[in-house]
């Protein structure tokens, strides 16, 4: 078997208006059958990708933002956010959806997904890869 | 004499709003749709700029757009009213034109 | 009062084509009149029968198909925009030597002075676009 | 017959990366056929359309660019140009096409087809029409 | 070198297609290797064989189609994506009781595990969209 | 280990040549392609900021786009290299990863 290779999923876009960040969990969800190291990157207009309470019903709209909260099962578990992203916004972490995953390491304890990291930080995590898909 | 403007993407993002604001005469009518109800969030670096360049024009945001992007009531801008497609369809209806900004 | 409504963005892809059906039906509703539906750019891709969407998702071209036939709308897609996008009713294909189409029922494939003409009888127009 | 309307063109995309300035441009050539007051703003990066020395060749696109000029044959004779968008860009009057018309009211004078506005000066534009598509 | 290649637009809409096929065609010609070419999103609309654009403009699907041939090269239309625009195949008809099908020579529908599989078996991944 | 990035987008319209820069290491190339290569101009409100953000980079322009869009060689910022498609393919090999800004 090849090495495992990192790979890493940008979030650059709003929800809704346009179909990419829909369109990106499904490839997160499918890949997460590969056993490769997968990264989720959330960062300007990503992070509202991730905020609680969406309701569609009255916009007509499929709903996919508890898709987020699934990640977990499918041992999907870092999701990077860029805090200059959140704070560009004013948004806060409590504006997002609590999003954890059982760790098998650990007892299974639940633990949270979401890491905040730094601009600094979040370019750190992009040059640590092995293949950068964007949507 | 009074034009309704739309913008539907997201000020962080895009250019948009700003140059629709740079472009509205006084009275005119700008309803925030899409990605561009981001556009109406109190408490961030747009805010500022948008109630600055919109103090001459009724500012809206559409409701459903608002709901569906998890937006909080309390998060829509002070200046911002909320209406839903039966009020963006009279808005359309009582100006004299619409101009959507792409 | 008379509504032309301009659809330039694919169905799913972009939030356009909901927009504008949100809007459509919000006009019928409050008692104004739709004189037409014109889809150009991408749009063109909201008529066609062969999309087979998530059951849990919304049927973008049935929606429309249905709203059309319940309310007589005149839903027309543009014939430049949809030969280059691979969008043909049975007689374009005919005519061109192709062996299939795709146009959905409900909707009409015809030219841009279509889209003039509309903007010229209705007394708003409104584009729904990126 | 019914009076004749304001029809604006709104261009505020570049040309190539995407076919909104190419599409619009097929709507205007057809809406000349209809013998109504038509004119077309650019503004924004929709200036970059006008600009000369496109060539497609390398690129492989298919260049539209020569179509502004002619424009006139079709009696479209009216190109609003935002001195704003201009200078932002680094661009001036001479980096765009010379596009002109020839007046039949006037002995078929050659004239330009180009008015550059200020900023304000295309609001009043906007805001004197019956239709307004944008691209 | 082998690369991995993603189309996320659809073509004449957007420049993603044109870009990839210069890529694609330069990588060729100085003696890489291109495993696949996945289309995804609106990029599966590359793919319809129903598409007639102007005489005077490229061909788009035409030239990927020969250059497929020419190359031997995997053009993978995504199923899920295409399933959504109205993209299918033969087989996909057939099962999805839909009458006419418009996928192109040269191209053929799978799931998105091939772009997966394509992005751990390539030495670069790049993509081209919007 | 060094990363290509390539944009695609008007920096006069969109953010996202920004936020590529401000997500660069040293040593990082960025290729500007299609719209993106707007960025390159010099003697313009975006120039000065690509440079700053830009110095730590080397800047890449991809040629046939800048052609198709009728800009000058003359009007190429200093800073800026031109490439053709071989060129990016090459680049494209000679990195460790490509990141795509879209």
């Amino acid at each position: 078997m090849s090495k495992v290779k990192k790979f890493l999923y940008v979030n650059r876009k709003a929800p809704y208006g346009t179909i990419y960040a829909q369109e990106a969990l499904e490839v997160v969800l499918i890949g997460a059958a590969f056993d490769q190291d997968v990264s989720l990157a959330f960062l300007d207009d990503g992070v509202f990708q991730l905020t609680k309470g969406q309701d569609t019903k009255e916009a007509g709209l499929k709903n996919f933002s508890p898709t987020f909260r699934a990640l977990g099962d499918y041992e999907v578990t870092k999701l990077y956010v860029e805090q200059e992203s959140l704070d560009e916004r004013g948004l806060t972490l409590d504006d997002l959806q609590d999003i954890q995953y059982e760790d098998e390491d650990d007892d299974y304890a639940e633990k949270p997904s979401i890491i905040v990291v730094s601009r600094a930080g979040m370019a750190d995590v992009m040059a640590d890869q092995d293949v950068v898909l964007s949507f | 004499m009074s034009t309704l403007h739309t913008v539907n993407k997201s000020p962080f993002q895009n250019q948009t709003l700003i140059s629709c604001l740079g472009h509205t005469k006084a009275g005119d009518s700008v309803l925030l749709i899409e990605d561009g109800v981001y556009g109406a969030m109190s408490g961030n670096a747009m805010s500022e700029v948008v109630a600055g360049m919109g103090a001459n024009v009724k500012l809206f945001v559409l409701g459903p757009d608002v709901a569906a992007r998890g937006i909080d009531a309390a998060r829509v801008a002070e200046g911002f009213s909320q209406v839903d497609y039966e009020g963006f369809v009279d808005m359309a209806a009582s100006c004299d034109r619409v101009q959507n900004w792409l | 009062m008379k509504f032309g409504i301009v659809v330039n963005e694919g169905p799913y892809t972009h939030q356009a084509s909901d927009s504008a059906y949100n809007f459509v039906k919000a006009a019928l509703a409050t008692g104004h009149e739709v004189s037409r539906v014109f889809f150009y750019h991408d749009g063109v891709n909201v008529g066609t029968r062969l999309s087979i969407p998530p059951q849990d998702d919304r049927q973008i071209q049935e929606q429309w198909s249905a709203l059309a036939k319940e309310h007589e709308l005149d839903l027309v897609i543009c014939i430049a925009a949809a030969q280059r996008r691979g969008l043909l009713d049975r007689n374009e294909a005919d005519r061109q030597g192709k062996d299939a189409n795709n146009i959905a029922e409900g909707f009409r494939i015809s030219g841009l002075g279509q889209l003039i003409e509309m903007g010229i009888q209705a007394d708003r127009t409104i584009t729904f676009g990126d």
